[in-house]
């Protein structure tokens, strides 16, 4: 079947196989942003450890050649980026929106400028090659089976990370933990939790899972490192997990949502429906903002969102 | 259960005689100017019940906060069972089995009952919440609380709240248990309940330590007094010199070393006024309303108040009397019914309308909506007048017009603060709900309506609050004062109204208060007279 | 005589953490010059010279400040009042397309002045246009601002991007932009001096805002939602309406620093235009506490950079993210600087209490 | 050329002022190392401000003018009218701006570039090179030298094979770095069977150039080609680029040095096929030898006169002319 000229199955199997690949990235780091929100931290630096994750990551791969120490770097520059937030925000207590444009503003200079220094400014690929796994049977089913079950082994990682961050937060203690901290870190505190270490750990893991998010783009998608590449994707990526209510499985919604939507607009400009490319290019932000306004109905932030906790102080 | 309080002071435990189970150590604790804790000393014995009394901001806070690892002491030193402790942290206390009820809620409010219980309690990685939950089961039934461990704690009264405290200490098995207030929010009958288990627990060998502004509580149940005052400790009752004097002895004694050297205006000078109710200043038809989670709160609901009446409004709390105070107040919407002032019909016309109209609201919640923490006392205490003059003219504000103003409510209602540009952060409970009752009568209400104004004030404080509610009432308006102090609105009202349920299931005249009665009608919402069959 | 106490208190201490944090990053920025063998010294003899001392460098310096300061006071007032803007530079662009599409449309029919401040008028009716949609949103559906405003960024983007293709194209050029204001009907110079009189219009808006918050009701009310919304709304204060018109007015300011660039830099609106001021507005805002007046120094000092750093870059032969990289070390030594400065003032003084520029975010972070 | 004339310059340092990094294989660097090749032929002082960005250039023109520079070349579309107003503020220095000829004065040249006649080649050559047909244009954006190449590639394709059907795509507003954004578009086109793509993106492009990769790595025998613009990444990328449209500033850069400071200056200079300031990357080897004669030849077309490729920069008349063409 066609339409306008084009293979209907084909264009189906880009488009989800798109969306599901822009989403990938957006649900990593939302995954790990949800533990530092829920936690009380409000990261805006997620940005720059998003950024910091695809040099690092990408640096690592070019030297090693190697997918695996690739990811490896990435998440150690993100999780560099997150140790400097928490020492500052939750150590020093100094005020988190500060430190955390601070943290992307460092991280956007620092990536600028090593990328510079240390590769010209050249934009030469890394030689790796995230492995595809084909899963039998359920690659043949027509439209989903190349677009979901014929991917890099990161996708499938991914999203089966979906269900052990749902398990984390609500079936653990540390999930418990960082779910008390956010809210009451004074009632936390009174019952035992060390507040100071679980913030520790919350941002820890947003700062892991937002320079995999990296890594993902710059190593296992790209392969190569471009200045700026995160183009906002760590800001779109705390606003899904707001959007999705600090629960894993709605963030999953939300990041395929913005990622489809996103999809749904480059195929729109496939099949040639004459629609001006701006009102395309604001369609998956204009989702999102529909989709709040549908669904969610209030977003009720962590209580203690924002704010630094020293015992004793009222 | 009720008897319990009825029954002897049992001998006292024989392990008394042996090592005391802590003993605080010249305890000093400074705020920035404040000292809070000045040179205390402080033993706790196994199985004893030890009261801690004083008057507000005496830091009786502070002492248990240093015993519970929130605060580090600036001096002094802490042994349990004759060893020194290290307690640098509420872990530390919990640990060594000192359990903690904070005057100030440590509940979270959108977890389960069951997950603030095991919040940080040392087990395996996975939550397994089977085991904890068979227990948690008994326990709440034991304390007679209705809910599931599912339910989110934010959905609970704040008396269950309390009582969800007291559980989650216990749950851990505490050696140690230091109850701070916890009685102020509690009816009764649920007193009562508490009291029984704390009597359990001293038959196990629990030191248990309570802070609580009610002398007689102090006398029915504990072994020992200690008083503070201004930080310092000013003397300790022992159970030899309880159990030597008779209780009237005893509270002199007290109420001497908490005031001593001033005037203690304990008396009756609060009893109601006799003159006939004048004309009607507020009238309630048919009113409904919702809580905050939707259900309705207030049904159908239809009250007068009179010029020169205090109308006192009883009932357990969770019971709609919070919601009905916000109704006038025009802070929550009413779903159906109507609302009138001065023959002037108001209904759901917003708060600055209702303020405007002359009525007056003091919250029971002082930090969370009374008062702005970040802000200064003179701030604090033009925040529902900041538009009127003479503290602004159109657009400006007149800074000199506010310090003024605040200084004087100040001194008039012996606000303990540095000075009015202090802030509000830096006072004590008692004293940010003097200014916050301050506030309210300086804009001059024809209706005040209160919500638990003496919640956590010492006694001459609460004393004074009261005598200033009549006082209003005296000088022709009207106070509508909810409480879960009985005896204070039995004191002070002219009629008193029982709230069950959303509704109000009965109304009685001054004279014909029958405690009892009233009792039944709060927990039951029916009078038990025996001849409804 | 609090109140001097209290101001005192207020500029000197933050004064002094922001000189140690600049000397801080410049430090750490020189060591990482020296480790990837460039000349710090030298790049900071230039950064200095071409950013401050030279007459071009001043006058650049002192130009780039106004957006920054017309920008920063709006969303002073946000920010006080607890409302999360992150849309600054959406309803900067739309301000600054409607600002030029009025001057084109004015151009030469009506005396310059009057022009001018039509413009700045549909500056600031642009920008408040673009913060209305997420004001509505919280109102009528309880939407949280943070992420309604950041969305709005990306469809002002393509709105703009649109409107500059098509209606508002001029069409004798073939590059997506407005007609071009002609240099003789753009903003005026400062007598004396080559900075055009948006610098005295970033000023006036600081100013504004200081009075709003030290003299005036809604000042003290937008204070209170902030601080304590719950406070507030007991206090009969109209909480909704308030925190909409904070947000209005930080969008309408953002679009008034749109209308200066036009008139006073650019003369036009182009396509994807987009300087991207929310980022140091939110940072100007913050390392100022929150206080107004503090944010005119650290608007020099970041225009400065900006200015200074381009030609650093460029003579001293140094990657020009490096002027970024020093921009992020500057906030991250701040923070630092702060932390001192408030355990020197424990220590010292008898500030026991929170930092008040912490407690706005708890406030800030609860939607009612 | 001008070379005949070879006037000594008057003028003893030239600047170009460019929006991105200089070494980014492409618009960038193409400006930069032509006015350094330029200034070497005429043995006078060059500097390079990149990075201006889109934002205010103002600073930055004010600086390079303190530094000596008497010509300053704005090398971005989006400097067209910054630059002029410079010039009218600052004697003494002389600008060149990009696609303004109304702006052209005593102190300011314009730069016209005939991009369109190159991309037309292109154009002719993804006709001929195609198997499946199909063919995609991705953009980061839509500044008009884009427009003009769309449009001239549009007008190619379809003089070499009518049928052919052409995609067209923009990854989004302002998306020059977006290299991830640009992958997943150019992989949507692959899958709806694109097998050349026309890419002109700066930083995206190497996220369009490791779409191809990997899709050839899965189609080894049916591999897809990219078409670069402005720029040569033959060293690193050959193994995907089908060819490349060039910008050769140096001739048009030196001519306007020998002028500057003279009453010669304030003129378009055009750059074009016929004088070979734009022209196609050599082809690669496995482009067959009719295919090669087909380009050359519309080449020769467009030199003579015979075709007329439509310069159309600006959106809508582009979005117009595609539709015209069938193609939207
Ligand atoms: N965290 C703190 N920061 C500053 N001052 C404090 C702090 N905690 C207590 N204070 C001050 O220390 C003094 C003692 O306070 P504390 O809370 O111990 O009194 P209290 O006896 O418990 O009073 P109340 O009966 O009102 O609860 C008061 O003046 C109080 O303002
Ligand atoms: N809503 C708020 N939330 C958090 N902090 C605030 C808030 N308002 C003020 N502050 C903090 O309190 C400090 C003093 O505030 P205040 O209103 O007294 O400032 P001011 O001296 O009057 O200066 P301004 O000119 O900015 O009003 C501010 O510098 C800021 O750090
Ligand atoms: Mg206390
Ligand atoms: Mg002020």
């Amino acid at each position: 079947m066609t339409l306008n000229g084009i293979d209907v199955t084909d264009f189906l199997t880009a488009m989800l196989a798109t969306g599901l690949l822009r989403a990938v990235p957006l649900a990593i780091a939302s995954l790990g942003d949800v533990f530092a929100q829920k936690a009380g931290l409000l990261n805006l630096g997620i940005e720059g450890m998003m950024l910091s994750g695809c040099f690092f990551g990408f640096h690592a791969a070019y030297k090693t050649e190697s997918v695996v120490l690739g990811m490896l770097g990435g998440i150690a520059g993100g999780l560099a980026m997150a140790l400097l937030f928490g020492f500052l925000t939750i150590h020093l207590r100094v005020d988190q929106v500060l430190v955390g444009l601070a943290i992307t503003i460092f991280a956007a200079g620092l990536t600028g400028y090593l990328f510079r220094d240390w590769y010209g400014g050249q934009n030469v690929a890394a030689n790796v090659r995230a492995r595809s796994i084909e899963i039998p049977l359920l690659s043949d089913i027509p439209i989903i089976g190349p677009a979901i079950f014929h991917r890099q082994i990161i996708f499938y990682i991914c999203w089966a990370l979906v269900p052990v961050f749902a398990w984390l937060l609500y079936r653990t203690r540390f999930g418990l933990n960082v779910r008390a901290v956010g809210e009451s870190p004074f009632a936390a505190d009174a019952a035992g939790v060390n507040v100071i270490r679980t913030r520790y750990l919350a941002i820890g893991l947003a700062g892991v899972m937002a320079g995999f998010a990296g890594a993902f783009l710059a190593v296992a998608d790209l392969r190569i490192f471009t200045i700026g590449m995160t183009v906002g994707q760590g800001f779109i990526a705390l606003a899904i997990t707001m959007l999705g209510g600090w629960n894993p499985w709605r963030i999953a919604a939300g990041a395929i949502l913005f990622g489809m939507l996103n999809a749904l607009g480059d195929s729109l400009q496939i099949v040639g429906v004459g629609i001006r490319t701006e009102f395309i290019g604001m369609l998956p932000y204009i989702g999102i903002m529909l989709a709040l306004v549908v669904l969610a109905g209030k977003t009720q932030l962590p209580a203690s969102l924002g704010v630094p906790y020293a015992r004793g102080q009222r | 259960m009720a008897n319990d309080a009825l029954t002897p002071r049992p001998p006292l435990p024989d392990g008394r005689g042996g090592e005391p189970r802590v003993e605080m150590l010249g305890i000093s604790k400074r705020f920035g100017p404040v000292l809070a804790n000045d040179n205390v000393d402080l033993t706790l014995w196994p199985g004893e019940i030890h009261a801690v009394l004083g008057e507000n901001g005496a830091g009786k806070t502070t002492l248990m906060n240093v015993l519970s690892g929130m605060y580090q002491p600036d001096d002094g030193q802490i042994l349990l069972d004759g060893q020194p402790a290290v307690i640098k942290t509420p872990i530390d206390a919990l640990e060594q089995g000192i359990g903690t009820v904070y005057q100030h809620f440590t509940l979270v409010p959108n977890l389960s009952v069951i997950e603030n219980v095991v919040l940080g309690t040392k087990t395996g990685f996975r939550l397994d919440l089977g085991n904890a939950e068979r227990q948690l089961q008994t326990m709440l039934a034991d304390f007679a609380l209705n809910t599931t461990p599912q339910t989110e704690v934010r959905h609970l009264s704040i008396g269950q709240r309390q009582r969800i405290e007291i559980i989650k200490v216990l749950f851990r098995g505490t050696r140690v248990l230091l109850l701070d207030e916890p009685t102020s929010v509690l009816t009764p009958v649920e007193v009562e309940g508490l009291f029984a288990i704390l009597r359990r627990l001293r038959e196990q060998g629990v030191a248990v330590v309570i802070i609580t502004h009610k002398l007689d509580e102090a006398l029915d149940l504990s072994d020992r007094i200690t008083v503070l005052r201004q930080g310092r400790k000013v003397g300790v009752l022992d159970p030899e010199t309880l159990a030597a004097s008779d209780r009237e002895t005893s509270r002199l004694r007290i109420v001497e070393l908490m005031f001593g050297g001033r005037p203690s205006s304990e008396g009756s000078d609060v009893a109601s006024g006799s003159a006939a109710p004048g004309e009607t200043l507020l009238t309630l038809s048919a009113i409904s309303a919702d809580g905050d989670r939707g259900a309705p709160a207030v049904k159908n609901l239809s009250l007068d108040l009179h010029r020169g009446e205090v109308f006192g409004i009883a009932g357990v709390d969770g019971n709609g009397q919070k919601e009905l105070g916000e109704v006038i107040a025009g802070q929550r919407r009413s779903t159906s019914g109507s609302l009138a002032i001065d023959g002037r019909t108001l209904t759901n016309q917003g708060v600055s309308a209702i303020s405007r109209a002359g009525i007056g609201y003091v919250t029971d919640d002082r930090l969370g909506e009374g008062s702005v923490p970040g802000q200064s006392v003179a701030e604090n205490a033009v925040l529902k007048t900041i538009g009127l003059a003479p503290f602004s003219r159109k657009f400006w504000l007149n800074r000199k017009a506010i310090e003024r103003h605040a200084e004087a409510l100040i001194e008039q209602f012996d606000v303990r603060t540095p000075s009015a540009s202090t802030q509000l952060t830096l006072l004590s409970g008692g004293n940010i709900q003097k200014l916050l009752l301050a506030r309210e009568l300086a804009m001059k209400p024809k209706v005040l309506v209160c919500n638990k104004p003496t919640y956590g004030l010492d006694i001459r404080t609460a004393q004074f609050v009261l005598k200033t509610l009549r006082e209003q009432a005296n000088d022709g308006n009207a106070v509508l004062l909810i409480s879960s102090e009985l005896d204070e609105l039995l004191d002070v009202s002219d009629r008193l109204g029982v709230m069950y349920n959303g509704e109000l299931v009965a109304i009685f005249e001054r004279g014909e208060f029958d405690v009892e009665t009233i009792g039944q009608l709060m927990l039951t919402g029916r009078r038990a007279t025996g001849v409804a069959a | 005589m609090t109140e001097r106490a209290r101001l005192s208190g207020m500029s000197l201490t933050p004064l002094v953490s922001s000189l140690v944090a600049i000397l801080m990053a410049f430090v750490i920025g020189g060591i990482f010059l020296e480790a990837t063998g460039k000349d710090a010294l030298e790049a900071y003899r230039i950064l200095i010279d071409r950013g401050l001392l030279s007459n071009t460098g001043l006058t650049e310096t002192l130009k780039k400040m106004a957006p920054l300061l017309i920008a920063s006071s709006g969303l002073l007032v946000a920010l006080r009042a607890g409302v999360w803007n992150i849309g600054i530079d959406g309803q900067f662009m739309v301000g600054a397309l409607f600002s030029a599409v009025t001057g084109a449309a004015l151009v030469g029919d009506v005396p310059d002045p009057v022009m001018w401040i039509a413009a700045f008028a549909a500056g600031f009716i642009g920008g408040v246009a673009w913060a209305l949609i997420p004001a509505l949103l919280r109102v009528r559906f309880g939407l949280n601002e943070i992420i309604t405003t950041l969305m709005m960024n990306y469809v002002a983007l393509n709105v703009t991007a649109w409107l500059v293709k098509g209606p508002a194209k001029d069409p004798k050029i073939v590059a997506p932009q407005t007609r071009q204001i002609p240099l003789e009907h753009r903003l005026p110079k400062i007598p004396g001096s080559d900075v055009h009189i948006g610098l005295l219009v970033g000023l006036v808006c600081i100013i504004l805002v200081a009075i709003l918050f030290r003299s005036t009701v809604p000042g003290f009310m937008l204070d209170v939602i902030g601080r304590n919304r719950r406070a507030a709304v007991h206090a009969g204060i109209p909480v909704a309406t308030l925190m909409v018109v904070a947000l209005l007015v930080s969008g309408g300011f953002a679009g008034m620093a749109g209308a200066n660039d036009v008139f006073g830099v650019q003369g036009l609106f182009k396509g994807n235009w987009n300087p991207g001021y929310g980022f140091t507005a939110f940072a100007l805002v913050y390392l100022a506490r929150l206080n107004s007046l503090l944010i005119v120094p650290f608007a020099f000092f970041f225009s400065f950079l900006l200015v200074g750093g381009d030609s650093m870059a460029r003579r001293a032969d140094v990657p020009t993210y490096f002027i970024e990289l020093l921009e992020g070390l500057m906030l991250l030594c701040f923070a630092v600087a702060v932390y001192l400065e408030r355990r020197w003032s424990q220590r010292t003084a008898r500030a026991a209490s929170s930092d008040p520029a912490t407690t706005s975010l708890a406030v800030a972070g609860e939607s009612e | 050329l001008a070379q005949d004339a070879s006037p000594e310059p008057t003028i003893s340092t030239a600047a170009l002022i460019t929006p991105s990094a200089r070494t980014n294989l492409g618009w960038d660097q193409q400006g930069a190392d032509g006015l350094d090749a330029a200034a070497a032929a005429t043995g006078i002082t060059a500097i390079v401000a990149e990075n201006g960005g889109y934002d205010d250039i103002t600073p930055a023109l004010a600086d390079l003018a303190d530094e000596g520079a008497q010509l300053i070349i704005c090398h971005a579309s989006g400097y067209q009218t910054t630059c002029p107003d410079f010039a009218a503020q600052n004697e003494g220095v002389s600008v060149a701006v990009i696609e303004n000829p109304d702006a052209v004065s005593e102190r300011v040249a314009d730069i016209e570039t005939q991009a369109q006649e190159v991309a037309y080649l292109a154009g002719v050559l993804a006709g001929l090179t195609t198997t499946t047909g199909t063919v995609g244009v991705v953009v980061s954006g839509e500044p008009p030298t884009w427009n003009y190449m769309t449009v001239g590639f549009a007008e190619g394709l379809n003089a070499s094979n009518p049928d052919a059907k052409l995609i067209y795509s923009v990854i989004g507003e302002a998306a020059y770095d977006d290299a991830a954004g640009a992958k997943r578009v150019t992989e949507q086109q692959l899958a709806n069977g694109a097998d050349i793509i026309f890419g002109m993106g700066d930083g995206a492009s190497f996220g369009m150039i490791e779409a191809i990769r990997e899709y050839n790595e899965a189609n080894a025998e049916t591999p897809a080609w990219f078409i670069d613009v402005i720029g040569d990444k033959s060293a690193d990328y050959s193994d995907v680029l089908l060819t490349s449209v060039l910008f050769d500033y140096s001739g048009i850069y030196e001519e306007m040095i020998r002028n500057a400071g003279t009453d010669q200056f304030g003129q378009v200079y055009t750059m074009n096929v016929e004088n070979g300031g734009v022209r196609l990357l050599d082809l690669p080897e496995s482009v067959p030898a009719e295919t090669a004669d087909a380009v050359a030849s519309a080449q020769a077309s467009i030199i003579d006169g015979s075709v007329t490729v439509s310069a159309v920069g600006d959106s809508e008349g582009m979005h117009a002319k595609l539709a015209e063409l069938g193609y939207e």
